[in-house]
């Protein structure tokens, strides 16, 4: 481990200056990620109708993960006076994303020649025509497919600081988020050139993120715990009875993002192929794995094996196999979910009242450790023939170095930049709600509603 | 009159309303409490946090009555509250001054 | 706006003569809308898989719209006792549309050459073999792409007498009006020939309605203002609370509106190709500057960002970018967002207070406004390189006052044939449930079941 | 109905050898049923885009059906107490048969030459590699969607002994019955050779079973009367009050059932073709034509139209259209829906009562009547345009032969081997809770948590 | 001091204590019931499962007042509940020995 | 016996329930309730439509204790449900006549 912390502290730094030493050091070919316009460079690239169709379609199923999935997963597991609000947050967090997206976020995350950062020239889509193409999909479909992952990363923050965020703050951090966080680590990773090559500092030094793990999960799990931490517990955390109030909202949501979850990593192949196909198998079965093993775990552990348990095993599959889910074959699956189960359990249960932080909703336990995890043991499992890049199984342990690189940048990142967020907006605005309207509950007291 | 309040298990409900149909008794009030007392709750657990649950789901009964049947009454809804088992609940009886039927205006025992 | 109302007065009457005076004044190229045959009338068209997978995807979606979508939309914003009554509704309108148009309701709308209605050669589905294709998908799947359109109509127009009208009357309404008021309006807008030109009077005007806003919204919520006044009130409206009970249940049937338009816009290209995925991208734009421009605005006024307000403002962008779909581009598609979202709460708000009709769920001032909002912009914001036609922006004024004309025809006509279809109905077999039964609620009395 | 009887003795026993005999009598052409390798046995397959997008939503639209669409069908019509333990049992079914299709099940079922089983020479998906196919999709993408099929079928079963078994008892028996029931039937029905021709016996013989009639409902419904009747009624059956307590669930899950059934009926061409389109097609007829059937049934009987009622009616079009889908044209449908509806209704109302068996939520009741209804009529109303087969109508009566063989194979085997399957579970490990857990509810007892 | 208690049908809440506001009457505390009594139930029907709802969705109004206004107290809440079908309800009244207002200590009438 | 009914705020609840545990209090009833007093709601707007909540959510205890240490018993929820602001409820005691364990049939005293 003494290398990647070594990366990880070179790693941070206005430049990252490091991308020399590392992409000597570490890159392997460079392994296409979205391969948005990946398919044959040489001749000019026509609209594929099937390809297009699911496209379309993985859109739609990765805005059903967050509004409706995320929530009802997260609305289902706070207390009754707060359920309006968390469901709230998760719905404004997707409009105002969409407009920010459409705005500049594109723009910054997919445009340019900087390996850091994307350019400010293609505001409000800016080049958009009917007919512009990215691979073989219209750019529109690039363009909106992206939006639903730039939506459901500050979404699923959310569920760190479920039940005592000011609305209007919780609108501000979010939208700053998107721009200084999620939009240039987006870049890093998965800018592509028209080539297919990868122009990101990550992608080039070989980081495998297939759907997000990096980009997505860590990066939200890691600002979860931030915002966890700089927002303070709960009132009554640790001794009012805070249990989830109706988790037959969470059971929808969980299958809501099991069901949307083939649009997110099936849909990153961009093409309705054998990759695709083999995203969708290894997706399934990842997640029916790490279900299956956090419930038996609580069921040894806890003597029950709970509903709870079971969806958020199922989550933690979602995530754990999404960074991995173009490079891996089946067994692999079967072994990152049986791993990411344990391993979350782990994180939703001990690790977090062992450092007593208020993760309300396990934002970082789930999404972090799980994008650890997964992002991590796709190094272990790629398969060469499936993802072009094999992994320590198969040889190439650097991989697994490289993995631990991507987590590492990520990670310390999105944690300065999360944690300077915060302070900046507690300063100017302030973070919580006062503590009668916590107890009167947010729904009431922000929104003026309630359950009846 | 009394006012009989019986604090009982959730399932004896229809039971203890059988149970006084042959006594006269037309008809009662009930709400759904929580109880807190000896018998305890099952431990709830979410995410390794842990909750006792003190209260448990009982059935509160209120039936008004004449008071020469009370004693009737209350010997009838033990005897079909009763399991035994720890968590039956408990009878109260206080007095009534005055009874009104809404839909009449009778009084006292003609209201009930 | 002294124009379009003389066309108004023109546009009205059994045989709507004017159409040769307004095609000479008004109309432009024919817009193909629903393109079904559009593709290459030259060559011999031949099925499209990829076009082909979208559509029966786009089917599916649009069906979730309406079951559970608008059910579940509905069903949270009315009180406890009638939730299943509500809901009830939308699932019996989806069945009774389906059988209704299966046997003559496709016939009527998509068939014959005449301008004004279709013709009854086709009933129960005559002539469908599984080869027939419409333009480049098969003619059955075209028929369940409209199916779908035909059955969400009527059903936007139940939250306008939540909670009063009698099961029984409800059916034979909804059945009637499908054949008199939908199926006529939706062959002057959509009905096309073999070789893409436009069969139907308002098409051949050059009125644009991408994927609906006159056939669907302007006429469900016209036709729902006319029941909300002919109905007369909920009892104790404007005394007793009449909350919403549970606007979980709303949050989640507007996300999943908002993920099955997708379908209803995008679908509504006929093709998996650019127009769809531009198609796509305004949806999602207008749909969330909608959501914040009400947001904002109640916050505003009312102090209180309200859940029901968010949702109701996404509904109102989707609504208002639906006929302007396939013709704008994505600032134009900010712009209807943020006008519609202001115009509908005030719509939903002001507006009805003022004039103090009890339309309960705001169809009129949702689906009506929005509808107009929309059908109107459409002509402002059209761009050439997208749709074919260009809109005042481009320096086709003409445009608006056709849209105008198009609002204005479909708004006279579903007002008086919804008028006289209620009154009859009144009188045969009375419209509303006897006080006891609105008292006890539709589910008990109604349906003999209730929430426990 | 003796020659069928005589076939279901004689076709029962360790190697069903009456296969020749069968064959010579009733079987017709043969009838390639999933058609997973059909196409063009001449030519190399080729992956089609449009295809194999259309299958890739299909499975998303088929998982939907069982998480949440079953989950929440069933979790509404159970009492409070016992909700989130009902909608865990699908969810649990959905982890744990995805793991064991993966390990060895699609082995057993799709694979190897024996008309009766497949071999175990591909566990672990072996041989899947990215750019295998089935027909012009990818075979991950067909092992998927068949996937969703077989976690469906036994998660239908638990409507039966909802509220009282043992959830470590379910999970093995559940795991059993797709090894020793599930997998056997579905390569009888539906594996075929890389020519296309069927290889399965009943396959073979000429049974119609487009999207599984047998393999699906008739076995899950069967399956399920027998565990009623193995379980025993539950506790208080008959006098306590087990109204269900909130059917707005039943409601959104019998909603998603119908959308997701898409994916199952359509998906089941395997292609975006005009047989997907009709298939289609003739589902969202059946369906309404059941629920209205139901529902005026039950008006009429009953006095009030009922939520529960209109939604089972809906269901029971779904399952009766399931094997005919592929075969019938739309007049089938609606006399199939129309059947199908009465004939549920009264095997969910009377049948029922009167055999005094506690089929909880009625599994039998609409999946087996409803299953065998649309078996046998698929025999009557198949047409020879559509999937290559005529019926009755068109002449071919011996096709209904055929299909009351199939069915009553499938009926003989699945209630024996169930009930042998329950049996020994018992001895082992007991199937029932206690009557305290029972009295208390799953959810607390078994599960730890409650809805709050 | 009286408690008052009464059940009445719950679309009657509003109007009882809009009835009792110019007695004098400042504070009341209702809660769902359920009520058994002479008014027969609805019948619900699930896939031709019958259950007669024995027990009645009603409001239970406790009220506290002073002795001086009891009567009054009884007479508007009986006028106000009043709809003239069966299952309008009762009220009945009992003694209170003591009253305390949490906020301030203040006792018995200074506590109501 | 008395019987001592208070109404309070919700989320006082365990404080109550534990402060009266050290005074040998070993059962109680809890029902959730709304209260009408001088304390105001919220106003919920839905599209423009004004409710104001008049009604808000407190808990009622009801608890049967001895006379002994009933005055205890007052005093020590009147501590732990006091806020100091607005709406923090009432206590009323009422006498019982007769207490019954259904569980054991004891009798008053052994009942509670
Ligand atoms: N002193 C009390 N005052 C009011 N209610 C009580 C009292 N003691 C017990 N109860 C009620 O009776 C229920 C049963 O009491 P518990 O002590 O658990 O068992 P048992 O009835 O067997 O003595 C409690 O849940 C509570 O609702
Ligand atoms: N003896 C009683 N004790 C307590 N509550 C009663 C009693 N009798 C009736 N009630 C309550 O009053 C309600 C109305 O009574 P019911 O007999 O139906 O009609 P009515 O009020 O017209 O006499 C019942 O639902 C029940 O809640
Ligand atoms: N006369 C009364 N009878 C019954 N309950 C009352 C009475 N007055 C007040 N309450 C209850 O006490 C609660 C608090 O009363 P309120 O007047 O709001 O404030 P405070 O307790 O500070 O005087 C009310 O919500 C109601 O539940």
């Amino acid at each position: 481990m003494s290398f990647p912390v070594k990366k990880i502290l070179y790693g941070v730094g206005p430049a990252l200056g490091l991308t020399l030493l590392a992409s000597a050091g570490l890159a392997q070919e460079a392994a296409p990620m979205a391969e948005a316009a990946a398919a044959a460079p040489a001749a000019t690239p026509v609209l594929d109708a099937g390809n297009t169709a699911w496209m379309l379609t993985s859109t739609a199923l990765v805005l059903m993960m967050t509004i409706p999935g995320l929530a009802l997963f997260y609305g289902g597991m706070v207390r009754k006076k707060n359920v309006l609000g968390t469901m709230m947050q998760s719905f404004a967090v997707t409009c105002l994303i969409t407009v920010l997206w459409m705005v500049i976020g594109y723009s910054l995350a997919f445009t340019g020649e900087s390996p850091y950062i994307g350019g400010l020239d293609r505001p409000y889509l800016t080049g958009h025509e009917k007919e512009t193409l990215a691979g073989t999909i219209p750019e529109s479909v690039f363009m909106m497919f992206q939006m639903t992952f730039a939506i459901i990363t500050p979404a699923l923050i959310t569920g760190a600081f479920a039940d005592r965020m000011k609305f209007s703050s919780m609108l501000v951090f979010m939208g700053a988020w998107l721009l200084v966080v999620y939009a240039p680590i987006c870049h890093w990773v998965w800018m592509l050139a028209a080539d297919g090559s990868a122009v990101g500092f990550l992608g080039q030094m070989g980081v495998l993120d297939f759907a997000g793990g990096t980009v997505v999960h860590i990066n939200a799990g890691i600002a979860g715990l931030v915002a966890a931490i700089v927002l303070g517990p709960r009132k009554g955390y640790g001794t009012d009875n805070m249990a989830p109030h109706n988790l037959t909202l969470s059971v929808i949501g969980a299958s809501l993002l099991w069901v949307g979850w083939f649009g997110f990593n099936a849909g990153s192949a961009v093409a309705a192929d054998g990759r695709a196909g083999m995203a969708m198998a290894v997706t399934q079965i990842a997640t029916a794995a790490a279900a299956l093993s956090w419930m038996f775990t609580e069921w040894l552990l806890r003597k029950k094996p709970s509903v709870l348990g079971i969806v958020s095993g199922a989550v933690a599959g979602l995530v754990a196999i999404t960074p991995a889910s173009g490079f891996v074959g089946p067994t692999g699956a079967l072994a990152i979910g049986l791993v990411a189960g344990v391993m979350c359990y782990w994180g939703a249960t001990s690790l977090k009242h062992a450092l007593k932080y208020d993760d309300s909703l396990d934002a970082f336990g789930v999404h972090g450790i799980g994008g650890i995890v997964g992002a991590i043991l796709t190094g272990v499992f790629a398969v060469k023939a499936i993802g072009g890049t094999a992994g320590a199984l198969e040889g190439n342990t650097a991989q697994v170095l490289t993995q631990i690189y991507g987590v590492g940048i990520t990670l310390v990142y999105t944690a300065i930049a999360t944690f300077i967020l915060l302070k900046v907006i507690d300063l100017v605005m302030g973070l919580r709600v006062s503590p009668e309207e916590e107890r009167e509950g947010l729904d009431l007291s922000l929104h003026g509603e309630t359950i009846h | 009159m009394k006012l009989i309040m019986a604090i009982i298990k959730p399932f004896k409900l229809d039971e203890v309303r059988e149970a006084l149909t042959p006594l006269g008794v037309q008809g009662l009030t009930v709400s759904e409490v929580k109880g807190f007392g000896r018998q305890k709750g099952q431990t709830e657990i979410y995410r390794g946090a842990e909750y006792v649950v003190n209260f448990l789901p009982k059935v509160k009964i209120e039936v008004a009555v004449n008071d020469d049947i009370a004693d009737r009454v209350i010997e009838a809804i033990q005897a079909a509250a009763r399991t035994g088992k720890i968590g039956d609940g408990k009878i109260f009886v206080m007095d009534i001054g005055q009874a009104v039927r809404i839909r009449t205006g009778e009084a006292n025992a003609e209201a009930l």
